[in-house]
């Protein structure tokens, strides 16, 4: 296992402890593993936290900031965080207008954002309402597993959620549009390379020198098959194709294409400019994009696409100013 | 085993699930590599190893005490899917405990599958836990239990997972023990070791 | 060879469609390959153009944009762009205040520059000024060598100087706080894997599993050891130390630490952590920090450290608004 | 060689060059692998393809164009360090080329010279080139220049770099060829393939 890290055991640690010393602006709960923005809680603003297991940097810590999110429980790597620490961040973050929770769909996340809620409900009056992310079209039969799992619409929702909460609107309204963006978010990835939980020291899966797998998970979870290794034109058909095949997506989109860790911008631009050209084909006009590594899985070498139905609001907020160690414009 | 365990049985049964979550600790996450995110044995592990300091600190004065304080280090230490069910699995033993293993363990499992709302044959924990509790209710001595959740265990092997991350494989989940019911067969192992 | 590309020989013009696609701000000139900024040349400002080879990105186009540069030069994979791209560059941002050529220290670069200002000396009457970058101090016997290479101070004086021309400084004066800054920066690298230049099709070197090579140059070459690989703790020293020696830091460094392109965020975080310990340690307080994949090697896993020493005014300018792909901020 | 080349025997230079270039791609890139970059062979072969093209489609009219030609391509295709030295090479030969061969490719190494300000045995194409030339001025055969390329080239293994990429080796780069000296000796092997 070649890694930049001390201990195993320590990652999430060390890493938290850089995000504190490189981002003044934050604050850093270590002992909770929650990073707050430093103004937290905003009075009369909707508080917006999220979380899940580390490895995906800079989701979410990295997304914490004016703009979107107020809060980011950081788990083990790839291990959702813990019930205690979604409470300490919606106490941090409740500024009297409630907090809604952005849930990735995991077993774990849910379960454990679940308890969360339930001690909140218990221990406080802070309103609380969970917005459960399910944008993966990998995962067909969704009666039959723990259902979609929640990736690259997750750091689409929280910018524009985000910009939501800023301008004041009440948490009902904050989670309606969460919601509408998880149906209108669609998402599907794949790799070339395995990744290496540090904890476990070898990689999770073995992915032969010639193959590469397609509708893969971003904790290197299985994806829909294995296939000879192929070129970025057809490569981004794999990707782009189920995507439009689940829903109807129409001209003016936010597409995001997202880099997993191992793989570098020069390859991420090259697959952009074959999703583009697919979509051009398609008649599906993009509004807005992202390219880079915003959702990794660790040194996981790959990329996902993400394409989210936007209209005039949706992009509003888009644009609107975000201060994020991991986004930002107009701040 | 109807008789209501003492502290220091319970004591000594969770600090040998520590050990034998320990000593397997890379098989369980060799078996969460193969069809989940290979974090299972060091979840455990951790969790347990929490258990096992948080009890030795500050012993609980009754059995109630012990199984609550070991479902709540369990629920803040671990995290994932485990946490939450194994905690949950803890804690309701704790309000049940005074009648007896039996009806604690079976209340835990219920527990347990009111989080996680596994059904049997999902490839989960609940298949060993689940075949535990029923030996124990049909009066089975611990070994027996311990026998059944190892046969649940392996009776996961051939299962195409519907619940948590192995879910994600479809046909591919089979042929793999689930690591959650790996775990549970040890958790009962330790028990017939130490309450008997 | 396990990349995200069509043909290894389209490679970079593959990546300059999906910079254009991705940033429709940005004008790329394809057929001489040069991204500008949408509205070069700007009247009255110095132009800034930089370039190199491809491989490096986000460096150099991802960092063309207000207040950053306004051109850059992509060369093939780890080659120097070739004069009649500098040439076009340097006429489409010539605004009438002359331009800046920023060349990091490679025989390559400086060669190809070099015949590109003649040209433009011959054939036009635009003032060309050139700044040679050589910060690597990995490259101790710079008299043996072509010198010291031109690493991570590029990304920082790039910024900095492109606030300066921003604010309507004369080209001469660009030109100083340029050599000032690489004057007052140093960098040192080391990577963990190779990289593998698509054309080739193999790794250019072979680094094996529990080994790593300190002080590597940002195309794989060699640096001054082979040591076996180490806790972060250490590798950061190994960076920090060769730089402190090298230079005279007082309090109040711009603190970089810049990942290779195949290590992720969470690791460079870890690095980032024990870099600013060593530094508070060496009592060097950091003003400004900068973490992220910003000069990749390829897929190359590893990272490199820079310190710059800054001012009041360094700060200043680094602050001030800047809105390119690869840094964006108060804009 | 004395005599002035014609266009037709350049051309053929040129193009058995580029042959030779395609021919020995991997290994020059295998060389630079070992001691650069990795891109000497993909460079030199970019560059001769274009310049082969280049005058094909529009064959210049005599040796001088030949000659500006193939070094303006080069120029304006290959980029790196190679780009330069051996665009200004053929450049500087286009205008000493009605003195003959020999005298036109002194003043291209003397422009390679100028370019990139390497001295003999600092590991470069210098240390093939030079050699040649001074066979040429001293009278030598086309083939006695092409073997003291070739023996230059070899001569370069033991050296240590001091000018380009390679020079950041030190010590390591001792114990290979140098790639830029390799093409160089190829490109002699041509003249002496062609302009006999
Ligand atoms: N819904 C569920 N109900 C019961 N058990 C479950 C459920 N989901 C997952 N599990 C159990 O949890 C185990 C995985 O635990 P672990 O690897 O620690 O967490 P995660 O899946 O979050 O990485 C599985 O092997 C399975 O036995
Ligand atoms: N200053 C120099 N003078 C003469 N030749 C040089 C000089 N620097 C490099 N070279 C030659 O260029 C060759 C490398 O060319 P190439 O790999 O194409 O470019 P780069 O080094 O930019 O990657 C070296 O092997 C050497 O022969
Ligand atoms: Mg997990
Ligand atoms: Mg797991
Ligand atoms: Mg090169
Ligand atoms: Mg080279």
């Amino acid at each position: 296992m070649k890694k930049l890290i001390n201990d195993p055991a320590d990652v999430v640690a060390d890493a938290l402890r850089g995000m504190a010393a490189a981002h003044p602006r934050l604050r850093v709960d270590h002992e909770n593993r929650v990073v707050f923005r430093g103004d937290a809680p905003v009075q009369g603003k909707v508080g917006l936290v999220s979380g899940g297991g580390a490895g995906h940097e800079p989701m979410h810590g990295g997304f914490v900031g004016p703009g979107m999110l107020d809060a980011a429980c950081a788990g083990e790597v790839f291990t959702s965080p813990v019930p205690y620490q979604m409470v300490a961040a919606t106490q941090g973050v409740d500024g009297g207008a409630g907090v809604l929770h952005i849930v990735k769909n995991y077993t774990g996340d849910v379960m454990n954002f679940e308890m969360a809620a339930e001690l909140v409900a218990a221990e406080s009056g802070t309103e609380v309402v969970t917005v459960v992310v399910d944008d993966d079209v990998a995962v067909q039969d969704s009666l039959y597993t723990a259902g979609r799992r929640g990736v690259g619409t997750t750091v689409l929702l929280e910018k524009i959620v985000g910009a939501a909460a800023a301008e004041g609107r009440p948490l009902a309204a904050v989670a309606d549009l969460a919601r509408r963006i998880d149906d209108s978010g669609r998402s599907m990835g794949m790799a070339l390379t395995s990744c290496t939980v540090p904890a476990a020291g070898k990689p999770t899966f073995d992915l032969p020198e010639g193959e590469m797998e397609i509708g893969i998970g971003i904790h290197g979870e299985p994806g829909r098959r294995r296939v000879p290794i192929a070129p970025a034109r057809e490569v981004a058909a794999m990707l782009v194709e189920p995507i439009l095949a689940d829903h109807a997506f129409t001209d003016g989109v936010i597409c995001f294409v997202n880099g997993l860790g191992g793989t570098p911008l020069i390859e991420l631009y090259v697959v952009y400019a074959e999703v583009a050209a697919i979509l051009e084909e398609s008649g599906i006009g993009i509004a807005r994009s992202l390219v880079g590594p915003y959702m990794t899985s660790l040194e996981m070498a790959g990329c996902s696409v993400t394409l989210l139905q936007a209209d005039d609001e949706l992009l509003r907020l888009w644009d609107a100013p975000v201060d994020t160690p991991g986004l930002r414009w107009g701040a | 085993m109807s008789d209501t365990p003492t502290t220091e049985q319970l004591t000594a049964w969770v600090t040998r699930f520590a050990e034998l979550v320990r000593e397997h600790r890379d098989e369980l996450t060799a078996l969460d590599s193969a069809i989940g995110d290979a974090d299972h044995g060091s979840n455990m592990d951790r969790g347990m190893t929490a258990v096992v300091a948080a009890v030795t600190e500050a012993p609980p004065a009754d059995p109630a005490a012990l199984l609550k304080k070991t479902g709540a280090t369990l629920v803040s230490k671990v995290g994932g899917a485990s946490g939450p069910l194994y905690g949950t699995l803890f804690l309701r033993m704790a309000g049940a405990v005074e009648e007896g293993f039996a009806p604690a363990l079976r209340a835990g499992f219920e527990g347990v599958l009111a989080r996680g709302k596994a059904e049997p044959g999902d490839k989960t924990m609940v298949d060993a836990l689940g075949p535990a509790c029923d030996v124990l209710d049909a009066g089975g001595s611990l070994a027996e239990a311990a026998q059944a959740a190892a046969d649940g265990r392996d009776a996961t092997v051939p299962l195409v997972a519907r619940k948590g991350r192995a879910s994600y494989l479809g046909e591919r989940s089979a042929g793999h023990a689930d690591p959650g019911a790996t775990s549970t067969a040890y958790l009962l192992q330790a028990a017939a070791e130490t309450l008997s």
